[in-house]
């Protein structure tokens, strides 16, 4: 076991997989001798050099495109978009090329190709910095979408997604990199398209994922001072989504909020509450209630603060589930 | 590309194209600049070849395969293809294709370029290499699942080094330097390896997207192992190549700094060496090439194509005459190098394949939608499960019986 | 009034907009000389030009790029994007450029572009050409996305989004481009972007876009026979949602049933039925049903008519409505 | 560009560049090949100018303007934004930005090709063009505003025909022909007019980008009145330009078939004479330019950057002497034109300007979210509407009662 931030988590599992598996290798904007805006990858380059850490010319789809040509040929590319909102110049290719060519070929060939893309807000930054676009990828499919919130996952979970043979696009929430927790680098991982259950409760449950974990933790300990007693679930993984997780716990609270920085308008809580309601009609006591971002462009940093998800957002919604 | 079941469009066609359009055709006609030809128009066949590449004089003689034999096989192969495009263009006709992309009028650029591959070479599509699908020993029939509608493939790409079709146009582009990329460190790991490249293939139309130019950065920025063969076929379905470019295509090459070179693509011997010298370039570790074969496209974008609406039929009886194959016959013919039987039998042989062919093509059977759920993902996954689960239950009946686990 | 079928309906109506406004003009690929693949632009170049419809390079961030730019000149370009499958390369300036540009420059400038995009199935054509992806843009605050579903919506729409002061997408069911139908060309055009009742009904009510509206007006002549009133809506506008309208039919009949051809994990119907769940959470009678495509890339043409929502696949939807 | 509100980052920053790496570097750095040149680093001047464009020499003597009074006014230009880029630097350290991006070192590009523009002309900028906003006359204060966080624009870009900021790199460049597209039909439609160019501003990363491509192809194909203005600044962040090119980029504009010139972005002189030929050539419908400014982004990318992880010491040591400035007060202080008196009053000038933009930081006051729900659309939306009551009531507190209506 050993004490590390979600960032330092990622790059030892980066690690790991390069040093697992020779045709690993990372592609990406200035993840070589910076080791990434982020330093999420310093020290590879260092360690295994310029064919496996490659620092590729400025261009989104170039990157994915020739991802998708490596994998084609056995590597295992793990592609770094250095901003959410830097992502869609390989939509493209993402949407129309890697998650396709699978069924294309009739199964013959895969296309095992990581994308990690640094997301989500409050982190007091300039335009395209801050964005949720996880539900524009989850509505594509062939595609897989996990987040981690903790240290734990991040280690694991980038392991899991280089060893899958679909191509996964992990959302890293980048606001969250510095948070510590521990890491257990022997333990085997669990399966990382599962949700995870984080607090036990009766009354109501919260599905977040990435940057929200720790806020609808927050949140529920907060409702317990008003006698509320509220799970909260960690979900993972964006596609799929674990609904019978979510279900067995909605069964038995009666009550689902559910929580996500991106826009609620065609955001993936507007495909968990509809789920959801049909699973679990007869047990809910309220609607499920959405907690997102605005219908409107990520806001300026003045004003992220109140644009964002926080405790007592969750808390106004719990208030309303309540209020049935 | 459109589909062949639409309803025909309703609009009349236009009676003349306009004096304005014909104008504008005039000056769209590029100059034949700078092309390099072995074989010209009317069957003569010089006997050597050199190319000016960023200034230097590069005889490409060593690269030139002009024994009869060759050239024979090399009519062969495109009359074979010419053969199936048309047999094809039948099939779709009769019903049994929902649309079908002719080649005719390419296959120079096709047979010269995909003759010029080794085995280890892999080569990158768009969707009307019919030609260098011959050329990798594809099965044809196979080509035609994916215009049967039967499948969005049709063929294992790995058995042949040839990869799918790919629709969206230009995004080969990219896969083939990623693969290129991965050649690259494939020799590093194992010098013993035979050198090889890939191809990306994509038209004029194509050159104007922006992969287009991210796998030529790309490509010169690893010194990947990649040559870009691009067919000019002067249009991109309606639109003549002038809106993508004012120069020859060839020219963006310089742009990256690595050779560019522009072939008469209708004449094989001379794609064959081109592409050869380019692919041993690319092999030898000395980097991309980007070869423009100037060409034609003699017959409709596809089967739901009308070209009538675009193009003057002066311009079609223009590139008549310099028809790939009427040349290669011409030169066979007064080299005496094949006779009547030989072309004899090559019909003989082209109306086997044509009914082998459409017997291929009406056994084909539809697949079941029920399993398309399984190659979404390699790997299990709860939605597609539940919902093929729905379908199976919907399917079977069970549907009606009102609610659904 | 004139009968006419769709595509014919928007040729006349992109007609009417060049000939009121000359800041209009047509980009895209194709559209001159051809018509554009399906026609619908057939005669315009020869009427207004070259400057005023023009055939662009192929390539799809050219056009809308560049789109932008000639609005921001003060034109008002309609640009055509040959098939669905093809806008992809495109989506980067859609998404970030686009529907931004009016609140990056905090409401000073404004970019009416029109994007128009022929989607949906049921054409038996190869890959790329059946799609429907307007959830991937309705997620996207800044756009707003129309679909008509006849004739004389086609029309006005088309007309009302080139009037628009923002950027407006307009999904065209290309399978319906030869359904024909009566079109006032003189009748003042109601808002684009609300719902219309269709049918009326007590039991049930069956929200529908574009391609599926006759489908779902079929299933409601069908559930007749079994005794079942069901009242059909014409969403029109996928952003915004005209809420209201479906709000209030739901409470009258209690039973909401969404069908759209988008794959229904992370289409637009999630957020559909979340929404209606939450707004009449009371008059529910039955979990809203939701009515798409599976969670694969469409499929080949051959099978396409099991995938494609059809008045079966209705049917059984409100036999699950009713049961509970 | 990354936030500088971040938590420093925790890896330990190597003690040493690599040995490797410092051979890469070696290798890196482009000959000045071709490079246009008036003032030399060391401040002299010569009298004549003259490029090579596609084989023809053209004489940009016409377009020089070197009298006493304008070399002063570009010295001035670029001092005072240089001066503006250290106290916006100071502001950010300070806490009162969140983020800064420098330009120092490309002065002299973006002040000689700004100055070069007219009032008619539309500028598309990148994000680090403020020595260009200051030519067209933008309130400079206002730029900060972006980086304060309070709003993604700054100012009204109708008022000065200079485009916002655009963070989503190479995306404007398709802005800038689109606008060039209108300004040709405008020209079209009224004559008399005074002719009008665009230009864009992008950097040698950008270049990578499909939409460069785009912008290139669709510029050549409507003969669009734009310029290209590439800063190659030979870094892209972390990253050497010679991983985006292995020739000039100007050498890119021989692909589609218009001017491509290499300029010396450290020579004011030279920069500005270039751009006005640009400039005039797309005016009078002689199409597309690209320019290439040869410069050195002498500080950090941002100031959330390290550039001590990627580059030597010795690499921004040598540019040092090529600084933009330095050489123009050189050439002004020997040709006796500007004596001590002069650069005295500019330093006053300088920091009077300092603190008015300070005091102006300081006064911006940050929105409320509410008045965000405003600019999403510019008509009525719904739930635009329905979203921003709910926020307002839940800000006044009603949200504890339960129930949103
Ligand atoms: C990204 C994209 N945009 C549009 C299309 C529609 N489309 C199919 S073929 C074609 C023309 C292609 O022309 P070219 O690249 O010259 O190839 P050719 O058909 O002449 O072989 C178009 C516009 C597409 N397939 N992909
Ligand atoms: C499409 C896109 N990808 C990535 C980024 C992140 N990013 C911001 S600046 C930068 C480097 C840009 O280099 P260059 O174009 O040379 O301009 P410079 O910063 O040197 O002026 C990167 C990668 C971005 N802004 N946009
Ligand atoms: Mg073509
Ligand atoms: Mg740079």
């Amino acid at each position: 076991m050993a004490t590390m931030t979600i960032a330092r988590a990622i790059n030892e599992g980066l690690r790991a997989s390069l040093t697992n598996d020779p045709k690993t290798l990372l592609m990406g904007e200035d993840i070589g001798e910076l080791g990434g805006v982020y330093r999420v990858t310093d020290g590879l380059k260092r360690d295994f050099g310029a064919m496996r850490v490659v620092d590729s010319p400025l261009a989104e789809s170039g990157i994915i495109g020739t991802a998708i040509g490596l994998a084609l040929r056995g590597y295992r590319p793990i592609c770094e978009i250095q901003f959410d909102g830097f992502v869609f110049p390989g939509f493209n290719q993402i949407t129309t090329q890697l998650a396709k060519l699978r069924t294309r070929s009739d199964g013959m060939l895969s296309a095992p190709v990581v994308i990690r893309i640094p997301y989500g807000g409050g982190i007091g930054s300039v335009e395209h910095h801050s964005e949720s676009p996880e539900a524009l990828f989850a509505h594509t499919a062939g595609l897989r979408i996990i987040t981690p919130s903790n240290a734990q996952d991040a280690y694991w979970m980038i392991q899991q997604a280089v060893t899958c043979e679909d191509p996964v696009i992990v959302f890293e929430p980048k606001r969250r990199y510095w948070l510590k927790g521990e890491v257990d680098t022997s333990a085997p991982a669990g399966d990382p398209f599962s949700a995870q259950i984080l607090r036990r409760g009766t009354d109501a449950t919260i599905v977040a994922y990435g940057p929200l974990v720790p806020v609808a933790l927050a949140a529920a300990t907060a409702a317990e001072e008003d006698g509320r007693s509220v799970e909260v679930i960690d979900l993972r993984s964006i596609s799929p989504i674990d609904f019978d997780t979510v279900t067995e716990s909605v069964t038995r609270t009666g009550r689902l909020i559910v929580a996500h920085e991106a826009p609620t308008f065609g955001g993936i809580g507007g495909e968990i509450a509809a789920r959801i309601s049909e699973r679990a009609f007869l047990s809910l006591e309220a609607p499920v209630i959405r907690v997102g971002g605005f219908h409107m462009p990520y806001p300026v940093a003045r004003v992220e603060e109140q644009y964002l998800p926080d405790i007592d957002r969750i808390l106004e919604a719990l208030d309303r589930a309540f209020a049935y | 590309m459109n589909s062949s079941r639409l309803p025909a469009a309703e609009f009349e066609v236009e009676e003349v194209l306009r004096a304005a359009h014909a104008a504008e055709e005039g000056s769209r006609t590029e100059p034949d600049l700078d092309m390099l030809q072995v074989l010209a128009a009317d069957g003569t066949m010089a006997s050597g070849l050199a190319a000016d590449i960023a200034g230097t004089t590069v005889d490409l003689g060593p690269y030139l395969a002009q024994d009869a034999d060759h050239l024979r096989s090399l009519y062969r192969d495109m009359f074979l293809i010419r053969r199936f495009d048309q047999e094809s263009t039948a099939l779709q006709r009769q019903g049994q294709l929902a649309l079908w992309v002719p080649l005719t009028g390419q296959e120079a650029a096709q047979i010269g370029s995909g003759r010029a591959l080794q085995p280890q070479d892999y080569a990158f599509p768009t969707y009307r290499e019919h030609g260098v699908a011959l050329t990798r020993g594809v099965e044809l029939s196979q080509i035609l699942r994916l215009f049967r509608g039967v499948t969005n493939g049709g063929w294992d790409p790995r058995e042949r080094n040839f990869h799918l079709y790919t629709l969206v146009l230009a995004a080969q582009s990219l896969h083939a330097v990623g693969y290129a990329m991965g050649l690259q460190r494939d020799q590093l790991a194992d010098p013993s390896l035979p050198p090889a490249a890939s191809i990306a293939y994509f038209g004029d139309g194509a050159s104007s997207e922006g992969d287009i130019h991210e796998s030529m950065v790309f490509a010169a920025s690893f010194n990947a192992p990649v040559v870009f063969f691009c067919q000019n076929n002067q249009w991109a379905i309606s639109v003549p190549s002038s809106v993508q470019t004012r120069v020859p295509l060839a020219q963006r090459a310089e742009g990256y700094g690595f050779p560019g070179i522009r072939v008469d693509g209708n004449d094989v011997v001379a794609v064959e060496a081109v592409t050869r010298w380019a692919l041993e370039h690319a092999r030898s570790g000395r980097g991309p090439v980007l070869i423009e074969a100037y060409t034609y496209r003699m017959s409709a974008h596809t089967t739901a194509d009308d070209p009538t609406k675009y193009r003057l039929s002066r311009d079609e009886q223009e590139w008549q005459p310099r028809d790939p194959l009427a040349r290669l016959e011409a030169h066979l013919r007064s080299a005496g190098t094949a006779d009547d039987a030989f072309f004899e039998e090559l019909a003989a042989e082209a109306r086997t394949m044509a009914s082998e062919l459409r017997e291929a093509v009406l056994s084909m059977t539809a697949p079941e939608l029920a399993e398309r759920f399984a190659t979404v993902y390699a790997e299990p996954h709860p939605l597609v499960q539940e919902e093929l689960r729905f379908f199976e239950q919907y399917e079977a009946g069970f549907a009606e019986e009102g609610k659904h686990a």
